[in-house]
Protein backbone atom coordinates (compact mmCIF):
# COMPACT_ATOMS: atom_id res chain seq x y z
CA UNK A 1 0.00 0.00 0.00
CA UNK A 2 1.89 3.64 -0.95
CA UNK A 3 2.23 5.51 2.13
CA UNK A 4 0.44 8.75 0.43
CA UNK A 5 -2.84 8.93 -0.55
CA UNK A 6 -4.77 11.69 -2.66
CA UNK A 7 -7.87 10.13 -2.22
CA UNK A 8 -9.79 9.70 1.60
CA UNK A 9 -8.33 7.04 3.94
CA UNK A 10 -10.26 4.38 5.26
CA UNK A 11 -8.50 2.92 8.60
CA UNK A 12 -10.42 -0.11 8.16
CA UNK A 13 -9.09 -0.54 5.08
CA UNK A 14 -5.41 -0.31 6.40
CA UNK A 15 -5.65 -2.55 8.76
CA UNK A 16 -7.32 -5.08 6.61
CA UNK A 17 -4.27 -5.44 4.74
CA UNK A 18 -2.42 -5.42 7.21
CA UNK A 19 -3.15 -8.23 9.59
CA UNK A 20 -2.40 -12.11 9.39
CA UNK A 21 -4.31 -14.59 11.32
CA UNK A 22 -1.37 -15.48 13.68
CA UNK A 23 -1.82 -11.82 14.27
CA UNK A 24 -4.12 -11.66 17.40
CA UNK A 25 -4.09 -7.32 18.17
CA UNK A 26 -3.79 -3.96 16.20
CA UNK A 27 -3.29 -0.89 17.35
CA UNK A 28 -4.55 1.78 15.07
CA UNK A 29 -3.82 6.12 15.51
CA UNK A 30 -6.19 7.79 12.83
CA UNK A 31 -5.21 11.60 12.98
CA UNK A 32 -8.05 13.83 12.47
CA UNK A 33 -8.56 17.73 11.45
CA UNK A 34 -9.38 19.20 13.92
CA UNK A 35 -11.85 22.45 14.29
CA UNK A 36 -9.61 24.30 16.07
CA UNK A 37 -5.30 25.06 16.11
CA UNK A 38 -3.79 27.55 18.74
CA UNK A 39 -6.84 28.99 19.69
CA UNK A 40 -8.01 29.77 15.94
CA UNK A 41 -11.30 28.17 14.14
CA UNK A 42 -10.02 26.33 11.48
CA UNK A 43 -12.45 25.85 8.89
CA UNK A 44 -10.18 23.54 6.00
CA UNK A 45 -6.56 22.20 5.49
CA UNK A 46 -4.31 21.12 2.81
CA UNK A 47 -1.48 18.88 2.87
CA UNK A 48 1.29 18.65 0.78
CA UNK A 49 4.58 17.07 0.31
CA UNK A 50 7.78 16.12 -1.13
CA UNK A 51 6.18 13.10 -2.05
CA UNK A 52 9.60 11.20 -3.17
CA UNK A 53 11.06 11.57 -0.31
CA UNK A 54 7.77 11.64 1.87
CA UNK A 55 7.49 8.01 0.99
CA UNK A 56 11.06 7.40 1.10
CA UNK A 57 11.25 8.56 4.54
CA UNK A 58 7.55 6.36 5.57
CA UNK A 59 9.13 3.13 4.42
CA UNK A 60 11.87 3.74 6.51
CA UNK A 61 10.52 4.36 9.53
CA UNK A 62 7.80 1.34 8.77
CA UNK A 63 11.11 -1.41 8.29
CA UNK A 64 12.70 0.17 11.56
CA UNK A 65 9.16 -0.33 13.51
CA UNK A 66 9.39 -4.13 12.22
CA UNK A 67 13.12 -4.28 13.23
CA UNK A 68 12.61 -3.08 16.64
CA UNK A 69 9.59 -4.97 17.31
CA UNK A 70 7.83 -8.32 16.44
CA UNK A 71 4.99 -6.65 14.46
CA UNK A 72 3.64 -5.67 10.62
CA UNK A 73 3.04 -2.13 9.96
CA UNK A 74 1.20 0.37 7.66
CA UNK A 75 1.48 3.64 7.58
CA UNK A 76 -0.68 6.10 5.19
CA UNK A 77 -0.98 10.01 5.28
CA UNK A 78 -3.65 12.09 3.10
CA UNK A 79 -2.57 15.14 0.95
CA UNK A 80 -4.64 17.42 -1.30
CA UNK A 81 -7.60 19.35 0.48
CA UNK A 82 -9.21 18.07 3.55
CA UNK A 83 -12.64 19.20 5.71
CA UNK A 84 -12.89 19.02 9.31
CA UNK A 85 -12.91 15.32 10.67
CA UNK A 86 -11.26 14.10 7.83
CA UNK A 87 -8.70 11.08 8.27
CA UNK A 88 -5.30 12.76 8.04
CA UNK A 89 -2.81 10.10 8.77
CA UNK A 90 -3.18 6.35 9.99
CA UNK A 91 -0.61 4.61 11.62
CA UNK A 92 -1.70 0.89 12.46
CA UNK A 93 0.11 -2.06 14.04
CA UNK A 94 -0.60 -5.46 13.73
CA UNK A 95 1.30 -8.24 15.87
CA UNK A 96 0.84 -11.06 18.62
CA UNK A 97 0.73 -8.80 21.40
CA UNK A 98 -0.66 -5.53 22.48
CA UNK A 99 2.08 -4.14 23.99
CA UNK A 100 4.44 -4.12 21.22
CA UNK A 101 1.41 -2.84 18.78
CA UNK A 102 0.67 -0.24 21.13
CA UNK A 103 4.72 0.82 21.67
CA UNK A 104 5.30 0.36 17.82
CA UNK A 105 2.35 2.73 16.56
CA UNK A 106 3.10 5.35 19.24
CA UNK A 107 6.90 5.46 18.25
CA UNK A 108 5.63 5.17 14.03
CA UNK A 109 2.93 8.62 14.86
CA UNK A 110 6.55 10.56 16.47
CA UNK A 111 8.82 9.78 14.00
CA UNK A 112 6.56 10.40 10.82
CA UNK A 113 5.73 14.38 12.76
CA UNK A 114 9.53 14.34 12.63
CA UNK A 115 11.22 13.24 9.98
CA UNK A 116 8.27 13.03 6.69
CA UNK A 117 8.06 15.95 4.62
CA UNK A 118 4.73 17.54 4.45
CA UNK A 119 3.45 20.58 5.39
CA UNK A 120 0.05 21.95 6.21
CA UNK A 121 -2.15 25.17 5.21
CA UNK A 122 -4.65 25.84 7.66
CA UNK A 123 -7.63 27.92 6.40
CA UNK A 124 -9.27 30.07 9.69
CA UNK A 125 -12.79 31.53 10.14
CA UNK A 126 -11.95 34.77 8.94
CA UNK A 127 -10.78 33.44 5.29
CA UNK A 128 -7.12 33.83 6.14
CA UNK A 129 -4.81 30.88 5.59
CA UNK A 130 -1.18 30.33 7.08
CA UNK A 131 1.09 27.48 7.01
CA UNK A 132 1.63 25.51 9.74
CA UNK A 133 4.48 25.32 11.82
CA UNK A 134 5.43 22.91 14.55
CA UNK A 135 8.72 24.41 15.81
CA UNK A 136 7.57 28.02 16.04
CA UNK A 137 7.07 28.98 19.96
CA UNK A 138 3.37 28.36 21.35
CA UNK A 139 1.57 31.90 20.77
CA UNK A 140 3.25 32.93 17.70
CA UNK A 141 1.49 34.40 14.94
CA UNK A 142 1.08 31.93 11.86
CA UNK A 143 3.17 32.82 8.84
CA UNK A 144 0.50 34.19 6.64
CA UNK A 145 1.43 33.73 2.94
CA UNK B 1 31.28 26.64 -11.25
CA UNK B 2 28.51 24.34 -10.97
CA UNK B 3 25.14 24.51 -11.19
CA UNK B 4 22.61 22.74 -8.47
CA UNK B 5 19.00 22.73 -9.04
CA UNK B 6 16.71 23.24 -5.76
CA UNK B 7 13.48 22.25 -5.17
CA UNK B 8 11.50 24.26 -2.66
CA UNK B 9 8.17 23.61 -1.12
CA UNK B 10 5.13 24.87 0.83
CA UNK B 11 6.38 28.47 2.34
CA UNK B 12 9.78 28.50 0.68
CA UNK B 13 8.27 28.10 -2.67
CA UNK B 14 6.11 30.91 -1.84
CA UNK B 15 8.96 32.91 -1.01
CA UNK B 16 10.88 32.49 -4.33
CA UNK B 17 7.86 32.59 -6.10
CA UNK B 18 9.27 29.33 -7.99
CA UNK B 19 9.07 25.70 -7.25
CA UNK B 20 12.74 25.23 -8.08
CA UNK B 21 15.62 27.68 -8.54
CA UNK B 22 19.23 26.91 -10.30
CA UNK B 23 21.95 27.71 -8.31
CA UNK B 24 25.83 28.45 -9.62
CA UNK B 25 28.22 27.39 -6.79
CA UNK B 26 32.34 26.91 -7.40
CA UNK B 27 32.98 23.39 -6.48
CA UNK B 28 33.94 21.89 -4.01
CA UNK B 29 30.27 23.35 -2.17
CA UNK B 30 28.63 22.25 0.66
CA UNK B 31 24.85 23.01 2.06
CA UNK B 32 25.75 25.61 3.95
CA UNK B 33 27.58 27.65 0.79
CA UNK B 34 24.19 26.74 -0.58
CA UNK B 35 21.49 28.25 1.98
CA UNK B 36 24.47 31.44 2.00
CA UNK B 37 23.70 31.32 -1.92
CA UNK B 38 20.50 31.20 -1.93
CA UNK B 39 19.41 33.57 0.92
CA UNK B 40 20.99 36.31 -1.69
CA UNK B 41 18.74 35.91 -3.94
CA UNK B 42 15.27 38.15 -3.97
CA UNK B 43 13.11 36.16 -1.82
CA UNK B 44 15.83 34.65 0.22
CA UNK B 45 15.74 37.15 2.80
CA UNK B 46 12.69 35.07 4.36
CA UNK B 47 14.52 31.93 4.95
CA UNK B 48 15.85 30.99 8.76
CA UNK B 49 20.49 30.62 8.44
CA UNK B 50 19.73 26.95 8.66
CA UNK B 51 16.82 25.67 7.05
CA UNK B 52 16.06 21.48 6.24
CA UNK B 53 17.92 20.58 3.35
CA UNK B 54 17.48 16.82 2.04
CA UNK B 55 19.75 15.63 -0.82
CA UNK B 56 18.74 12.86 -2.31
CA UNK B 57 15.74 12.35 0.14
CA UNK B 58 17.66 12.05 3.17
CA UNK B 59 18.15 14.96 5.49
CA UNK B 60 21.41 16.61 5.68
CA UNK B 61 23.23 18.48 8.28
CA UNK B 62 25.04 22.09 7.13
CA UNK B 63 28.39 20.64 6.18
CA UNK B 64 26.97 17.89 4.03
CA UNK B 65 29.45 18.47 0.78
CA UNK B 66 27.26 18.33 -2.69
CA UNK B 67 27.52 16.70 -5.58
CA UNK B 68 26.86 17.12 -9.34
CA UNK B 69 23.38 15.62 -10.36
CA UNK B 70 22.60 15.80 -6.23
CA UNK B 71 18.04 16.01 -6.12
CA UNK B 72 18.79 18.52 -3.51
CA UNK B 73 15.66 19.92 -1.44
CA UNK B 74 14.56 23.43 0.78
CA UNK B 75 12.02 22.01 3.33
CA UNK B 76 10.02 24.47 5.59
CA UNK B 77 9.16 22.99 8.98
CA UNK B 78 7.63 19.57 8.58
CA UNK B 79 3.89 19.53 9.71
CA UNK B 80 2.48 16.40 8.99
CA UNK B 81 1.15 13.49 10.97
CA UNK C 1 -23.78 2.18 21.80
CA UNK C 2 -24.08 -0.90 23.98
CA UNK C 3 -21.06 -2.96 24.63
CA UNK C 4 -21.98 -6.33 23.88
CA UNK C 5 -22.83 -7.16 20.04
CA UNK C 6 -24.02 -10.84 18.95
CA UNK C 7 -23.33 -9.26 15.10
CA UNK C 8 -19.79 -8.93 13.71
CA UNK C 9 -18.59 -5.43 14.88
CA UNK C 10 -16.75 -2.61 12.56
CA UNK C 11 -14.08 -1.20 13.68
CA UNK C 12 -14.71 2.36 11.81
CA UNK C 13 -18.44 2.84 13.06
CA UNK C 14 -17.15 2.12 16.84
CA UNK C 15 -14.78 5.45 16.25
CA UNK C 16 -17.33 7.09 13.65
CA UNK C 17 -19.62 7.72 16.89
CA UNK C 18 -16.59 8.15 18.95
CA UNK C 19 -14.71 11.29 17.74
CA UNK C 20 -15.96 14.77 17.49
CA UNK C 21 -14.84 17.75 15.59
CA UNK C 22 -12.47 18.94 18.02
CA UNK C 23 -10.69 15.83 18.70
CA UNK C 24 -7.34 15.52 16.79
CA UNK C 25 -6.62 11.90 18.17
CA UNK C 26 -7.94 8.41 17.89
CA UNK C 27 -7.02 5.45 19.13
CA UNK C 28 -7.94 1.79 18.76
CA UNK C 29 -7.47 -1.52 19.74
CA UNK C 30 -8.64 -4.09 17.82
CA UNK C 31 -8.03 -7.77 19.32
CA UNK C 32 -8.88 -10.27 16.72
CA UNK C 33 -8.98 -14.17 17.08
CA UNK C 34 -5.99 -15.76 16.24
CA UNK C 35 -5.32 -19.18 14.55
CA UNK C 36 -3.50 -20.27 17.42
CA UNK C 37 -3.52 -20.27 21.19
CA UNK C 38 -1.25 -21.53 23.71
CA UNK C 39 0.89 -24.02 21.14
CA UNK C 40 -2.89 -25.39 19.83
CA UNK C 41 -3.79 -24.46 16.16
CA UNK C 42 -7.34 -22.63 16.82
CA UNK C 43 -10.07 -23.02 14.17
CA UNK C 44 -12.80 -21.47 15.57
CA UNK C 45 -13.88 -19.72 18.51
CA UNK C 46 -17.35 -18.82 20.95
CA UNK C 47 -17.68 -15.69 23.21
CA UNK C 48 -20.18 -16.42 26.15
CA UNK C 49 -20.77 -13.63 29.05
CA UNK C 50 -23.19 -12.90 31.98
CA UNK C 51 -24.29 -10.01 29.95
CA UNK C 52 -25.66 -8.10 32.61
CA UNK C 53 -23.04 -7.86 34.57
CA UNK C 54 -20.46 -7.21 31.60
CA UNK C 55 -22.67 -4.38 30.40
CA UNK C 56 -22.79 -2.61 33.65
CA UNK C 57 -18.63 -3.65 34.28
CA UNK C 58 -17.75 -1.84 30.95
CA UNK C 59 -19.51 1.06 31.04
CA UNK C 60 -17.85 1.32 34.67
CA UNK C 61 -14.61 0.90 33.13
CA UNK C 62 -15.57 3.66 30.07
CA UNK C 63 -16.56 5.97 33.03
CA UNK C 64 -13.68 5.42 35.21
CA UNK C 65 -11.15 6.13 32.19
CA UNK C 66 -13.04 9.45 30.78
CA UNK C 67 -12.87 10.97 34.52
CA UNK C 68 -8.97 10.20 34.38
CA UNK C 69 -8.70 11.21 30.58
CA UNK C 70 -9.56 14.09 28.95
CA UNK C 71 -10.95 11.73 26.52
CA UNK C 72 -13.95 9.52 24.77
CA UNK C 73 -13.96 6.00 25.06
CA UNK C 74 -16.05 3.15 23.20
CA UNK C 75 -15.92 -0.48 23.87
CA UNK C 76 -17.83 -3.00 22.18
CA UNK C 77 -17.37 -6.80 23.05
CA UNK C 78 -18.40 -9.41 20.56
CA UNK C 79 -20.35 -12.44 21.63
CA UNK C 80 -21.32 -15.63 20.10
CA UNK C 81 -19.35 -17.79 17.70
CA UNK C 82 -16.39 -16.54 15.63
CA UNK C 83 -13.81 -17.38 13.43
CA UNK C 84 -10.23 -16.55 12.62
CA UNK C 85 -9.32 -12.92 11.77
CA UNK C 86 -13.13 -11.94 13.30
CA UNK C 87 -12.89 -8.88 15.59
CA UNK C 88 -13.53 -10.01 19.20
CA UNK C 89 -13.63 -6.32 20.66
CA UNK C 90 -12.53 -2.82 19.80
CA UNK C 91 -11.79 -0.28 22.63
CA UNK C 92 -11.16 3.32 21.10
CA UNK C 93 -10.05 6.49 22.73
CA UNK C 94 -10.71 9.58 20.71
CA UNK C 95 -9.39 13.15 22.24
CA UNK C 96 -7.14 16.23 21.82
CA UNK C 97 -4.10 14.99 22.17
CA UNK C 98 -2.38 11.33 21.32
CA UNK C 99 -0.86 10.69 24.69
CA UNK C 100 -3.94 10.38 26.55
CA UNK C 101 -5.59 8.58 23.76
CA UNK C 102 -2.65 5.79 23.88
CA UNK C 103 -2.77 5.51 27.82
CA UNK C 104 -6.32 5.25 28.20
CA UNK C 105 -6.81 2.58 25.58
CA UNK C 106 -4.30 0.71 26.97
CA UNK C 107 -5.50 1.34 29.95
CA UNK C 108 -9.37 -0.09 28.96
CA UNK C 109 -8.30 -3.04 27.54
CA UNK C 110 -6.39 -4.16 30.47
CA UNK C 111 -9.52 -3.82 32.87
CA UNK C 112 -11.74 -5.32 30.17
CA UNK C 113 -9.79 -8.34 30.26
CA UNK C 114 -9.54 -7.84 34.28
CA UNK C 115 -12.88 -7.39 35.08
CA UNK C 116 -15.49 -8.31 32.48
CA UNK C 117 -17.30 -11.72 32.90
CA UNK C 118 -16.73 -12.95 29.14
CA UNK C 119 -15.93 -16.39 28.97
CA UNK C 120 -13.91 -18.31 25.36
CA UNK C 121 -14.45 -21.31 24.58
CA UNK C 122 -12.01 -22.25 21.76
CA UNK C 123 -12.09 -25.45 18.66
CA UNK C 124 -8.67 -26.82 17.71
CA UNK C 125 -7.68 -28.58 14.85
CA UNK C 126 -8.28 -32.10 15.81
CA UNK C 127 -12.21 -30.92 17.04
CA UNK C 128 -11.53 -30.99 20.33
CA UNK C 129 -13.26 -27.70 22.40
CA UNK C 130 -12.04 -26.10 25.81
CA UNK C 131 -12.77 -22.94 28.06
CA UNK C 132 -9.57 -20.27 28.39
CA UNK C 133 -8.70 -19.75 31.24
CA UNK C 134 -6.06 -16.95 31.55
CA UNK C 135 -4.97 -17.86 34.97
CA UNK C 136 -3.81 -21.23 34.54
CA UNK C 137 -0.31 -21.81 34.71
CA UNK C 138 1.38 -21.72 31.20
CA UNK C 139 1.49 -25.08 30.05
CA UNK C 140 -1.24 -26.09 31.67
CA UNK C 141 -3.72 -28.61 29.67
CA UNK C 142 -7.27 -26.69 28.34
CA UNK C 143 -9.80 -28.04 30.69
CA UNK C 144 -12.13 -30.17 28.39
CA UNK C 145 -15.88 -29.80 28.98
CA UNK D 1 -32.93 -20.93 56.11
CA UNK D 2 -33.03 -18.60 53.14
CA UNK D 3 -33.34 -19.39 49.15
CA UNK D 4 -30.44 -18.00 47.69
CA UNK D 5 -30.59 -18.16 43.13
CA UNK D 6 -27.33 -18.50 42.07
CA UNK D 7 -26.38 -17.98 38.31
CA UNK D 8 -23.66 -20.44 36.66
CA UNK D 9 -21.66 -19.38 33.20
CA UNK D 10 -19.39 -21.29 30.99
CA UNK D 11 -16.97 -23.85 32.62
CA UNK D 12 -19.90 -24.34 35.85
CA UNK D 13 -22.82 -24.02 34.33
CA UNK D 14 -21.10 -27.27 32.52
CA UNK D 15 -19.77 -28.83 35.88
CA UNK D 16 -23.77 -28.85 37.36
CA UNK D 17 -25.36 -29.31 34.50
CA UNK D 18 -27.60 -26.24 34.90
CA UNK D 19 -27.19 -22.31 34.17
CA UNK D 20 -28.95 -21.41 37.83
CA UNK D 21 -29.11 -23.40 41.31
CA UNK D 22 -31.11 -22.77 44.45
CA UNK D 23 -29.11 -22.97 47.54
CA UNK D 24 -30.52 -23.23 51.25
CA UNK D 25 -28.44 -21.72 53.77
CA UNK D 26 -29.15 -20.46 57.77
CA UNK D 27 -29.11 -16.59 58.01
CA UNK D 28 -26.96 -14.71 58.22
CA UNK D 29 -24.83 -16.49 55.31
CA UNK D 30 -21.79 -14.82 53.67
CA UNK D 31 -20.36 -15.72 49.98
CA UNK D 32 -17.81 -18.22 51.51
CA UNK D 33 -20.77 -20.27 53.21
CA UNK D 34 -22.57 -20.32 49.63
CA UNK D 35 -19.28 -21.37 48.20
CA UNK D 36 -18.88 -24.08 50.60
CA UNK D 37 -22.32 -25.21 49.77
CA UNK D 38 -22.03 -25.47 46.50
CA UNK D 39 -18.71 -27.73 46.59
CA UNK D 40 -20.65 -30.26 48.50
CA UNK D 41 -23.81 -30.59 45.57
CA UNK D 42 -22.53 -33.30 42.61
CA UNK D 43 -20.59 -31.70 40.36
CA UNK D 44 -19.32 -28.89 42.67
CA UNK D 45 -15.86 -30.80 43.56
CA UNK D 46 -14.85 -29.24 40.26
CA UNK D 47 -15.18 -25.85 41.78
CA UNK D 48 -11.93 -24.08 43.41
CA UNK D 49 -12.02 -23.19 46.65
CA UNK D 50 -12.57 -19.87 46.02
CA UNK D 51 -14.55 -19.18 42.49
CA UNK D 52 -14.98 -15.53 41.66
CA UNK D 53 -18.22 -14.34 43.40
CA UNK D 54 -20.73 -11.60 41.54
CA UNK D 55 -22.99 -9.99 43.74
CA UNK D 56 -25.95 -7.58 42.09
CA UNK D 57 -23.40 -7.49 38.59
CA UNK D 58 -20.38 -6.40 41.27
CA UNK D 59 -17.72 -9.40 42.18
CA UNK D 60 -17.22 -9.28 45.98
CA UNK D 61 -15.24 -11.00 48.68
CA UNK D 62 -15.73 -14.03 50.26
CA UNK D 63 -16.78 -12.46 53.24
CA UNK D 64 -19.64 -10.49 51.76
CA UNK D 65 -22.88 -11.22 53.56
CA UNK D 66 -25.81 -12.16 51.36
CA UNK D 67 -29.02 -10.88 51.68
CA UNK D 68 -32.31 -12.33 50.32
CA UNK D 69 -33.32 -11.12 46.86
CA UNK D 70 -29.50 -10.39 45.45
CA UNK D 71 -28.70 -11.35 41.99
CA UNK D 72 -25.99 -13.99 42.72
CA UNK D 73 -23.49 -15.71 39.99
CA UNK D 74 -20.45 -17.81 39.83
CA UNK D 75 -18.27 -16.45 37.82
CA UNK D 76 -15.57 -19.07 35.83
CA UNK D 77 -11.66 -17.30 35.06
CA UNK D 78 -12.47 -14.41 32.97
CA UNK D 79 -11.59 -14.50 29.31
CA UNK D 80 -13.07 -11.93 27.36
CA UNK D 81 -11.05 -9.05 25.53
Amino acid sequence: MPHLSHAPIVPDQVTAELAGEADGAVVTFVGRVRNHHAGRSVVALAYSAYEAMADAATAAIVAEAMARWPVRVAVVHRLGDLAIGDVAIVVAASGGHRAECFAATSWVVDEVKRRVPIWKRERYGDDSEAWVDPTAPAGTIPVQG
Amino acid sequence: MTTYRVLLFARYAECFGAESLDVQLPAPATVADLVLALRQLPGGELLPPQPLVAVNLTQVVSDHPLAPGDEIALLPPLAGG
